[in-house]
């Protein structure tokens, strides 16, 4: 078990390690003026990733992600060469440069920049591949704020109802945006989907080993008997919102600093073996960077579906 | 597609008592029947009660857990049909009144018909939203519109309406079969109606028209759906009067050119361009635009529902309406 | 007591029986095709109505209403006559024959054919009272089916989040058009506002008496704490949806025929008195078909706000 | 309105340093200052954040209590702000991306818009929707469209869109005070540029435009918002190529009659209409339309986002959008 149990936090550091080297990488992409548009980065948050999608088999379950979606993303095993690709408009992006940061794809992989919009398209794949008679689950990440939408309410009702093989994982950051969670929402967030018929637990995401613990119990009870479920988790984000200025107290933020994730992970495993994690991150991003930098800039569609032939002059008078 | 393009001339050959509704239902229960992979949803689809216009009634005692009564949720219904569509199955999503699309126009435009252009082609949404729409029967104001004008340059959407010139089963099938999203308007006066024959376009979404009179045009009229019921009288009374005029009814309304049509009735000096939907911005404004920049010269009018909300009561909601009269003297000043 | 309570009961009997005898009126007028459109009666759920609008004070409260909303809007004290005239089509109809059955508006009243659509409204109108310093309450209606429309969790997070003095009042009637709340709604609705941080109770509507107490010790708390309350209650309506056809079990719907709550009202009271109660009624409403019949049709809208003037051709060619 | 109208040909004097948004921010400010029924509610309003486009920054300290950071709720935004307006108060509603707008299409448009008619005027709903809307900064498929096309046509609500050669400040007064809803678009590029002088007519929603090169104008152009900063630069290259041309920027874009300020211009023969919004009924099909049925007889060219949704490259994104090149194209090719 000891071992076992070594290996896992290893994993799970190099996965969260990962996370937060590409996304200050991408910050340091923006900052200088290498990358446009905007981005949201999870820094603090990577638990959540690593500790959820880790839970998930990659042959048969899928992921729906929100506009935070890098870790996520990575967790899943999306390459971060083919991230900065997209967000640097490459023809090699995850997307060909078409999504950029909020909009990507991949492999059961999905994420929009509408926030709970795809509840509902989440509970419709989850109901397809269990009419396939697949065994897949797939997780929704939403977060706090989200439960502003109502959409999100009519997919837990709709995935209770119809027994929709999905668990929902609310990254609980304390804030949507710049206004504190005390003051979007009535009530205690972590009961409404109880009031959906969603059984809900709740983890502190300052323990990546316990999220990824529950996460498996949970995937596991929705893959055996195709009911919903929600996780979810208290976590912190370490980064602003976007690329904007943060606001929030910095005592505040320097406290959960303190207890970074991160930084409570590499604790728990050998030093050299961080080490070597690490240099081997910064080598692998350091390339990735560079490849796609130097990769063909995105190419116009192709297929434009449903395009309209332009309107040509018909008449004879010209 | 114009109507040189795969014109042919055939004429549907349908059962004796085949209706616009009937048309509908055999169609969802042949794909229900042949495709797997095919499924309704919407509020209160199931047996006995059939959906409000009855267009499902039948389909969920023959095809038990293929049809879905789903809680009035309008987005989780779009969103959810999204998901299947996703999942390889072919959703036929029904809303209940046109009027609710607005609830799931987030999911239809920012979801449904975004995902594989933005996606960059690694996933299709092959999903047909039903929605009956129009007016004339006294609903009121949040029952009775015909808001499909919103959903009209949607990239990535389809938007279709057949009529009882058509054959709305094959269009429902076609609409199945396409890989994108496709808006299937339903208008709420024809489900009772009889097939009739029409000349039709080769397109998988045909054109249908009709010529009244002899000669060549010196009225074409355009229009879709419900408004068939002012155009084709028209036409007739215009015939009547003398004036040989054609009508022209696409069944994919979306993205539609008029030009080709024109060309081929022989370019008349007037047109007249009708829609039930409001004034302004709407499918006859795209027509008009088209027939204007492709320079045409043609005379054009175009006769819409006012700009106001549709009243319950049935003389004020058809005075606000399009009518045959307000077609045949727009068509007569036009050709005088 | 026993006066006051009879008085009670008096009143709430003549306002059931003078919604179930409007509503049978319109059926049918309806059925001999004397009136087109559709609607909606409550026939069985008068209780709701009667009491709880009865809990209210007109002169400051307001009621958003639904589909089936003219028992409302008689409790509200909305005249038979110019409900009848709306449904024929009549210049003195409540909207001048523009909304019909499901779009009325009167003194503070408002209904709209939307499902829960009109609940943010709800909650915004009952915020402009408050930030009037008026201690006006609202009442927003809700069927259970309407538990499926997220608008409806946006409105009661927003009431409970600004502390609205909003009570919303479910009528449980156990479907939604055809289908029956199990079919519709995981987990119990009831549990749903509190989850929301709003307080609910749940009573039986087969006893008017129970109600309207109850709805007057809850506008009572609004009024005091402009918090939002909500009334959640069990009722069934014993005519068909609308004018469509009945496919509920009839041997359901005799059971809750033996069981309605008229009935109940009507054995409170001294038998005379009901009797004249109703030949009162009867009276009346004859007399308001009788007018609303002979009134004016109604008359095109006056003033189009934003109306396009048409198009003229200005050119000089024709 | 036309031209003819209120045309008084005033020049605004602005403060040197004024913005197209600090001129939105202060007359918020002054708004909210001289009408206590002036609210503001949106996601993130409040200082020091001030609103995603900084727009309302500074407001909520001097006001506190005035203005409101709502959940992410857009149809509860939307219908509470209607709520507001019923009861009596001006509430200015924001939705942080236009893009967003589709969330509350149902409040907006079977509700607030209609409110006044279907209640046979016993109600109004004095409400304002700001909304960021464009592209151009690369924020991708659902952060960068110009969805207002959706809400043109509808009875009862109003489309308002500053440049900077209008006053958007005066023009967001005259929203608040509007009797109806009105929806109000701010295209993201223009907030930091300054204001510019410009010709007017005396419209409450004025119409400004800018004439390029001597003698009658060969061509006209129309755009509104954000179109501004294709054409400003097209009818100087215009005019620099011999090509006398004009610019028509109506303020508010719904029900918008190109044909009088055809008129006034002298009939020019070449006509171009351009708007960010994908091609397919929407702001400039209507023009066309009006241009047509009224009989100009000009030649005319629409220049529109292509048929696609808006990709993150920025190349891609400036690919698919209008360009001052297309504009000079096409008016070269029309006038020639
Ligand atoms: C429908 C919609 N409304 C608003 C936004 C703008 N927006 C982007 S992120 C965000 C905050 C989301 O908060 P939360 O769900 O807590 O996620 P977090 O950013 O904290 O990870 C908002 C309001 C959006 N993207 N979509
Ligand atoms: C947004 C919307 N979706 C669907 C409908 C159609 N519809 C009218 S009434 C109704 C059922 C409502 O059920 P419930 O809320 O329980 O009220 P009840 O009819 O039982 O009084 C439905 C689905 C509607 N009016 N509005
Ligand atoms: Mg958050
Ligand atoms: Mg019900």
């Amino acid at each position: 078990m000891a071992v076992a149990e070594g290996d896992l936090a290893v994993e799970i550091y190099a996965q969260m390690a990962l996370i937060r080297r590409v996304e200050e990488t991408l910050q340091s992409l923006f900052r200088q003026g290498r990358m446009r548009g905007t981005t949201h980065v999870s820094i603090g948050q990577e638990a959540c990733a690593a500790g959820v999608v880790g839970a998930l088999d990659r042959g048969r379950d899928f992921v729906f992600s929100t506009h935070r979606c890098h870790g996520h993303f990575l967790a899943w095993g999306g390459e971060p060469r083919a991230l900065f690709a997209e967000l640097l408009g490459r023809e090699t992006g995850v997307c060909g440069g078409l999504g950029g940061s909020q909009h990507l794809c991949w492999n059961g992989f999905f994420s929009n920049g509408i926030q709970a919009g795809m509840s509902p398209v989440a509970v419709g794949l989850a109901l397809a591949r269990k009419a396939a008679g697949e065994s897949g689950v797939g997780v929704a990440f939403l977060g706090d704020g989200t439960f502003g939408e109502g959409a999100l309410y009519e997919s837990m009702n709709l995935a209770a109802l119809w027994g929709a093989p999905l668990l929902f994982v609310v990254e609980d950051n304390g804030y949507a945006q710049s206004t504190p969670r005390r003051a979007q929402h009535a009530g205690r967030l972590a009961a409404r989907p109880t009031a959906f018929g969603i059984d809900t637990v709740t983890q502190e995401a300052g323990d990546p080993m316990a999220v990824r613990q529950l996460a498996t119990a949970l995937v596991h009870a929705v893959r055996v008997d195709a009911r919903p479920r929600c996780l979810y988790l208290h976590t912190y984000r370490l980064a602003a919102h976007s690329l904007s200025e943060d606001f929030r107290d910095p005592d505040e933020v320097e406290a959960w600093r303190q207890r970074d994730p991160l930084l409570h992970m590499r604790a728990r495993i050998p030093a050299e073996q961080a080490d070597a994690i690490d240099a081997a991150i910064d080598e692998r991003l350091a390339e990735a960077v560079a490849a796609a930098e130097s990769e063909r800039p995105a190419r116009p569609r192709v297929s434009q579906v449903t395009g309209a032939t332009p309107a040509a002059p018909i008449g004879g008078e010209r | 597609m114009g109507p040189g393009a795969g014109a042919n001339g055939v004429v549907h050959g349908h059962a004796t008592r085949a209706t616009f509704r009937t048309s509908l239902t055999e169609a969802m229960a042949e794909l229900l029947q042949e495709d797997p992979r095919v499924l309704l949803l919407g509020e209160d689809l199931l047996d006995p009660y059939g959906g409000a216009f009855k267009v499902t009634r039948g389909l969920s005692r023959r095809f038990p857990g293929r049809v879905l009564a789903t809680p009035v949720s309008e987005a989780a219904i779009i969103g959810a049909a999204t998901g299947l569509a996703l999942g390889g199955l072919r959703p036929i999503a029904e809303v209940m009144f046109g009027d609710f699309l607005l609830l799931a126009a987030d999911q239809l435009i920012n979801h449904a018909a975004k995902f594989r252009a933005m996606y960059n082609e690694q996933v299709t949404v092959p999903m047909v939203v039903r929605a009956p729409v129009g007016g004339g029967r006294g609903y009121g104001p949040t029952h009775s519109q015909s808001l499909e004008k919103h959903f009209l340059g949607v990239p990535g959407l389809k938007v279709v309406a057949p009529t009882q010139l058509h054959d709305p089963g094959a269009l429902l099938r076609a609409a199945v079969e396409d890989p994108d999203p496709v808006l299937f308007v339903e208008h709420k006066l024809l489900y009772p109606l009889e097939l009739q024959a029409a000349d039709h376009d080769g397109d998988v979404f045909p054109t249908a028209w009709v010529q009244a009179g002899q000669g060549d045009p010196a009225v074409l009229v355009f229009t879709y759906g419900g408004g068939v019921r002012w155009c084709l009288p028209a036409i007739e009374q215009l015939a009547a009067a003398g004036v040989p005029a054609m009508l022209c009814l696409p069944s994919r309304i979306d993205r539609f050119d008029p030009c080709p049509w024109w060309l081929e009735a022989g370019e008349p000096r007037a047109v007249v361009l009708v829609e039930e939907g409001t004034a302004g911005s709407g499918w006859t404004a795209e027509l008009a635009a088209r027939l204007a920049e492709a320079g045409t010269g043609a005379h054009i009018r175009r006769i819409t529902c006012a700009d106001d909300i549709l009243p319950a009561a049935g003389h004020l909601e058809d005075s606000l309406l399009p009518s045959a009269e307000a077609v045949v003297a727009a068509a007569l000043e036009l050709a005088r």
